[in-house]
C-alpha cells in the first residue's frame, strides 16, 4: 500500500459512459495484484472531500489505469481530469483474487466496470477459460476484444439481446453450466450485487467455488472507518467485514446476504 | 504521558494503528488515539455507517470494536512495537462499564491515557446521555479517576450551551486534560426514498464544517479550566492546528482528514515547526491561548 | 398568517425589503421575514463583522437596527406595497424590551408576525442567554403571547442538547410556529495576528456546513410538538429545502443563500413545485415529516 | 442593478500581477455609471461561497470588464476562469461618482486596481484634467497611455522611483496643489485607505472637495447584510452607512476615520 501523487498521462472516452483514466505511478503500478483496487482524491471536486474507490483495470511497472462511468458528483467531477493534472492515489488496496486452481476450469463473470476490474486476473492467469459478460445493452458490454485477444471465450449476454444472447448473465451461464463437471468449476465474479448473489446461490447449490467481489460505500479504503463492512459467516453467526481490507474478494460461502 | 510533539490522531479515524502503518510512521505521532472500547465485543450499527456531506462527512459507526480483552490480544502487541504513546478511548453502555474496561486495560503498560468517550452521538445508551449533564458527566470521571493513576481524558460534547461548566467539572474531578469536540449531532434524509441516509437515523457531522465550532468551545473551555485541552474538529491543514493552539488547545488531533490524506497528520507537526521558526518560538508553549481576546 | 408558499427568507439575510427588490419579487416569498428588530435604535457590533469559512460563513453584525418607530417609518410604507406577509424578527436586551417592541408594532397591519429571537449568539444581553434555559426561554413566550393576537414565531437555539424540550416549552406557552435555526456558535482566529477575525470575537456560522445540524434539530423538534416549524439553516438548493420539509418543517427558510444567489429562494419554490408534481403529490402538506424514521 | 449570466468574452494577463476580464453583459453593461461595482460569483471557488466584489473598468452596451490582481483564494481561483465560461455578475452596485462641478478643476488620484476604477470617470467627464497615479513601482502604474489618450494629465509617482516622482502620491499632489487656487479642485480618488485618508485630509485643511471611493469587505453587495460598514458623520455624532449601497463613492467630510 503506497500513496503516490501520480500524473495523468491519458484520459480518454473508452465505449458508451464510461472513460479511461491512465496514471503515471511507479510506486503502485508495480505492487498490484489481481482484484485490487485504489482510492483516487478527484482533484477540484470542490464541496466533497472524501477519496472514490476504483478498481484497478490495467497495471504495470509504469502506472494503473482505471476504468469508470460517471454515476455521481465525484465521477462526474472527474470528467475535468486533464492529461498532466496530478492525482494522488492510495493502493494497491484489499486483498486479491487468490492463486486459480489449476485443476480447475476459470469461469469469469462480470457486467459493467466488472469486466475492467477481471483483466488483470484474466490477462496472468496461466489457464484461460470462459467469461460471461452481462449488460443492459450491445454498449454496456466493455472489453470482449480485449479479453478474446488474452484468449478466453467470451459469452456476452444483453437485457436488450443486442449483443448475444437476451436475458441476465445467468440466461447464458446456467445452460453452460448444466453440462459441465460443476466439482472442476472456479468462478471470479465482478458485478452488481444481483449478480454476485446470483452466482454465489449457484457456487453453494452446485458445489464449486466462486470468488465475489463486492462494492461497498468507502471512506478510508484502509480498513481505519468500518464504514464498508459487510456480514461474513461465522460457526456461530456472523461478523463484520471490512469489504475494504478484509475484501473486497469474499468466497461465496462467507457472505450472509442480508434482505 | 509525554507526547513527543503536539499532534495526535482522532478515535475513530485512524483505527487501532495497523491501518495506516504502511502510510505514516507511527513513530513520529506524538500519540496514537485508537477507536472507542467498552468492556465487552460490540458489534455496532447497520449499515450505511457513514454519509458524504457538502465540505464533511457524517458518521453513526455506533462504536463497534473488539472490547477490552480483544484489544488486548489483537493490537497491544502490535502498538507495543512503538515508541508512541497509545491514548486509548473508552466508553460505556452504563457508568460501570467505564470503571471495568479500566480496570481490564490498566495493566497494559502500552496503554498510556484514557480518552473517555461521554459523547459519541452515534451509540443509544452511553455516549453522548453521559456528555450533556454536568452531574452525570462529573460522576463518571469520579468513577474512572478512582480505578487509574494513569492519565484520563474525558472528551466532551459540543451540543451544549455552556460548554465551560463540562471543562471545569472534569477539572475538579480530577482529568488531566479533556478533548474537545466530539462530532455535532446530526442527520440526513434521501428525499428519494425517505429514509435516513445513516442506518442509525442520526450521525455525527465531522470534518471542515465544524472547525469554527470546535475553536469557539476550546476558547470557552480554555477561559473556564487550567488543564490541558486536545483541540479537534476539521483540521486538514496546519494553520487549522495552529488556530486551536492560540485559541486555547495545548495538543490536536487530526480525524476526518486521515480519510482524505494520511499525510495530514505528519504536514500538521512539520507546519507547525515552521510556524514556530517563522514567528521566532522556541516551543509550541508560546502560542497556546495567545489569542488577542 | 397565510404564507402563499412554503418558502420565505431568513432573517437579517434580506435587509428590511428593499434591498433585493430590484432582484427578486417579493410578490412570489410566501412571506418576507425582515432583519432583526428591538423597541430602540442599535448601533451593532464593530466590523469586521463578517467572515467566510469553508463552505459557510460567520457573521456577527450585532443587531444593529432602526427600532420599531425607525422601522415603522422607513419600511413600512414599502412593506405594505406588497401582497405578501411580513414576519418581523423581534429582540431585546432584557425581558421587557419583547413586550415593549411588540407594543409598538403592533398596531401595524403590515406586520403579519413575530419571530421571536431568542437566539442570536452576537449580542452580550438578550439573544442566546434567553434561548439555552427553557424556563427563561418560556417566560419570554408568555410575555409577548400576552402582548398580541398576531402569530408568534420563536427561533430556537441550535447548541442545545435537548431542542424538542424548548419545541414543547413554546407549544405550550402558545406559540404559533417555531423557527429552527439560528446560526451556531462559531469563531475564527487570524493565526498572524492572532486577533479573532471577528470584532465581537465570536459570530454565528450559517451556511452548508450547518445543514445536517438543523436537520437533525427540526426532526426533534417536530417529534416533540404538534406546531408547525420553519426550518432553516444551509439551504442553497430545492433538494436541500425538500429536505427539511420531509424532516418535518412546515416551511422552510433561505438565509446565506441569498448573497452567493438572490434568485435561491425563486428557484426553491420552483424546485419544491416540480417535486411535488414528480412524486405525484398535490400539496406540500403531503411530504412534510414523512422521513421513514 | 440586474443578475446576469454573462460570458466570458476576454481573459488575460494586462500588466504585473493584474488581469482583465472581460464579460459579455447586455444587460448590466448599458446601466453601469462610473464608480459603480459588481458582485462576481467566482467559477469553481469550491469551498468558499461568496461572491467578489470587483469595481468596473470598462462598461458598453455589450458589457463590462473588470481588472483584477490576484490577492486571495477567490482571485487566485479566478485565474482559471476561461473565454466561454459562464459566470454570475450583479451589477451595477453602489452610487457613482456625482457630476464633477464644470466650474472646477477635476483631478483624479489612484493607485492599484483605483487606476481602473476610474477610467470610466475620465472617459466620460467633459473636462479633462489631471491624474495622480501611486504605485509601488514601474509596473504597478496602470493604464498611464489609456489616460493620457483621453486627454488627461497624468504625473505617476512610484516609491522606488521607477517611475516620475519618488514617494507616495501626495510627493507629487502637494506641490502641484499648492499653486492651485484650491477652491477650484474637485478631487476623486479610489485606493487603498491611507491614500483616501490622505485626500480627504487635504480637502478638508483646504477647503476643496474630495469624493472618495471606498474599500471594505463585502458579503452581499447590495445592503442587506450590514457586513461593509464605515462610520459616517452626522450632527449629533456618526452613523453606520453601508459601503457598498450608501457608498462606495463619500465625500472626504462625510467620513469619521477609525484609528
Ligand atoms: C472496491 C470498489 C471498486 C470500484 N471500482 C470501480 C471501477 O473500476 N469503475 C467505476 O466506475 N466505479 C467503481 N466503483 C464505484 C465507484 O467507487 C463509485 O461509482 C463512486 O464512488 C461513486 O461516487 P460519485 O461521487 O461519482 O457518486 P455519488 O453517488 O455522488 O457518490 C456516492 C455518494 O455517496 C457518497 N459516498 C461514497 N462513498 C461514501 C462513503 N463511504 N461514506 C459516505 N458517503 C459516501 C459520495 O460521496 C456521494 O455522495 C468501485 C467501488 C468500490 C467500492
Ligand atoms: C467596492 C470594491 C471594489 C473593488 N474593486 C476591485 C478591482 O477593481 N480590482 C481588484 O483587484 N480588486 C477589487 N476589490 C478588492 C477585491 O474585492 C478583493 O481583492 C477580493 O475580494 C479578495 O478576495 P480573495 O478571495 O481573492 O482574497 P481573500 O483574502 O481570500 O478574500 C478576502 C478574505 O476575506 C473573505 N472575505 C471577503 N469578503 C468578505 C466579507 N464580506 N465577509 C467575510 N469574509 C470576506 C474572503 O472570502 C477571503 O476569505 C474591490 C473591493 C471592493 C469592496
Ligand atoms: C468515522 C468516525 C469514527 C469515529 N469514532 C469515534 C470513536 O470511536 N470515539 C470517539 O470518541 N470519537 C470518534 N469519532 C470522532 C472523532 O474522534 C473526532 O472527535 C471528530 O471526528 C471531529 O474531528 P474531525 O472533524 O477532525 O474528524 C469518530 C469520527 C469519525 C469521522
Ligand atoms: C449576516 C446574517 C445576519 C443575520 N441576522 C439575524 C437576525 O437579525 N435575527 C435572526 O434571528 N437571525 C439572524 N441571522 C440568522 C439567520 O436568520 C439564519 O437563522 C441562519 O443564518 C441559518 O440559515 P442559513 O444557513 O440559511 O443562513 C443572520 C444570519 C446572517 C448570515
Ligand atoms: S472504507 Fe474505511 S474501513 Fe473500509
Ligand atoms: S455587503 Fe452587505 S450590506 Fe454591504
Amino acid at each position: 500500500m503506497k500513496q503516490e501523487k501520480t500524473t495523468v498521462v491519458e484520459h480518454h472516452n473508452f465505449q458508451g459512459e464510461y472513460r479511461i483514466l491512465r496514471l503515471a505511478a511507479p510506486e503502485v503500478g508495480p505492487r498490484v495484484q489481481p482484484g485490487q483496487f485504489l482510492e483516487l482524491q478527484v482533484p477540484r471536486l470542490g464541496e466533497r472531500i472524501l477519496r472514490r474507490p476504483f478498481s484497478i483495470y490495467q497495471a504495470g511497472p509504469e502506472g494503473v489505469a482505471v476504468l469508470y462511468k460517471a454515476v455521481g458528483r465525484g465521477t462526474e467531477a472527474m470528467a475535468a481530469i486533464q492529461p498532466g493534472d496530478e492525482v494522488d492515489i492510495i493502493g494497491p488496496l484489499g486483498n486479491g483474487y487468490p492463486e486459480a486452481d489449476t485443476g480447475k476450469t476459470p469461469v469469469l463473470v462480470a457486467g459493467g466496470y466488472g469486466n475492467a476490474a477481471l483483466y488483470i486476473l484474466a490477462q496472468r492467469m496461466q489457464k484461460k477459460g470462459i467469461a460471461f459478460f452481462g449488460g443492459r445493452s450491445a454498449i454496456d458490454i466493455l472489453l470482449v476484444k480485449e479479453f478474446e485477444e488474452l484468449g478466453w471465450e467470451v459469452r456476452p449476454t444483453t437485457d436488450d439481446g443486442t449483443l448475444g444472447t437476451e436475458g441476465l448473465v445467468t440466461a447464458a451461464f446456467d445452460p453452460w453450466m448444466a453440462a459441465q463437471d460443476k466439482s472442476k468449476l472456479e468462478l471470479f465474479v465482478c458485478g452488481p450485487n444481483p449478480m454476485l448473489k446470483a452466482m454465489g446461490d449457484r457456487a453453494i447449490d452446485n458445489g464449486f467455488t466462486a470468488w465475489l467481489s463486492l462494492d461497498r460505500n468507502m471512506a478510508c479504503g484502509v480498513g481505519a472507518c468500518l464504514t464498508c463492512v459487510i456480514k461474513r459467516k461465522t460457526e456461530t453467526g456472523w461478523e463484520w467485514a471490512r469489504c475494504c481490507k478484509d475484501g473486497p474478494i469474499f468466497e461465496s460461502r462467507e457472505i450472509l446476504w442480508e434482505d | 504521558m509525554e507526547m513527543k510533539n503536539p499532534v495526535t490522531v482522532a478515535s475513530g479515524t485512524f483505527g487501532y494503528g495497523p491501518e495506516y502503518a504502511e502510510l505514516v510512521d507511527l513513530n513520529r505521532l506524538g500519540a496514537i488515539t485508537v477507536k472507542g472500547i467498552c468492556p465487552e465485543a460490540h458489534v455496532g450499527n447497520n449499515t450505511p455507517r457513514t454519509f458524504e456531506t457538502r465540505g464533511g462527512m457524517l458518521n453513526a459507526i455506533g462504536l463497534p470494536g473488539p472490547g477490552a480483552k480483544g484489544f488486548i490480544e489483537k493490537y497491544v502487541p502490535f502498538l507495543s512495537q512503538y515508541e508512541t504513546p497509545v491514548i486509548v478511548n473508552i466508553w460505556g453502555k452504563g457508568k460501570d462499564d467505564y470503571a471495568r474496561v479500566v480496570d481490564m486495560l490498566d495493566g497494559e503498560d502500552t496503554v498510556s491515557a484514557y480518552e473517555i468517550n461521554l459523547s459519541c452521538p452515534n451509540v443509544k445508551e452511553g455516549g453522548s446521555a453521559f456528555g450533556t449533564d454536568v452531574a452525570t458527566f462529573a460522576s463518571v470521571i469520579e468513577l474512572v479517576r478512582a480505578r487509574t493513576r494513569k492519565p484520563i481524558i474525558p472528551k466532551l460534547a459540543p451540543n451544549v450551551p455552556n460548554i465551560g461548566a463540562f471543562a471545569k467539572a472534569a477539572e475538579d474531578c480530577g482529568a488531566d486534560a479533556i478533548a474537545i469536540m466530539n462530532t455535532m449531532p446530526a442527520m440526513a434524509i434521501n428525499i428519494d426514498t425517505l429514509e435516513p441516509e445513516l442506518a442509525n437515523k442520526f450521525g455525527g457531522l465531522s470534518g471542515p464544517p465544524i472547525k469554527p465550532i470546535a475553536i469557539k468551545l476550546v476558547f470557552d473551555a480554555a477561559r473556564a479550566c487550567t488543564i490541558p485541552i486536545i483541540g479537534m474538529g476539521g483540521i486538514f491543514e496546519p494553520e487549522d492546528a495552529i488556530e486551536f493552539l492560540i485559541a486555547g488547545a495545548t495538543a490536536v488531533a487530526v480525524g476526518t482528514a486521515n480519510f482524505v490524506d494520511p499525510t495530514t497528520p505528519l504536514r500538521v507537526i512539520e507546519g507547525i515547526e515552521r510556524y514556530l521558526i517563522e514567528k521566532g518560538h522556541t516551543s509550541v508553549a508560546d502560542i497556546v491561548g495567545t489569542v488577542k481576546a
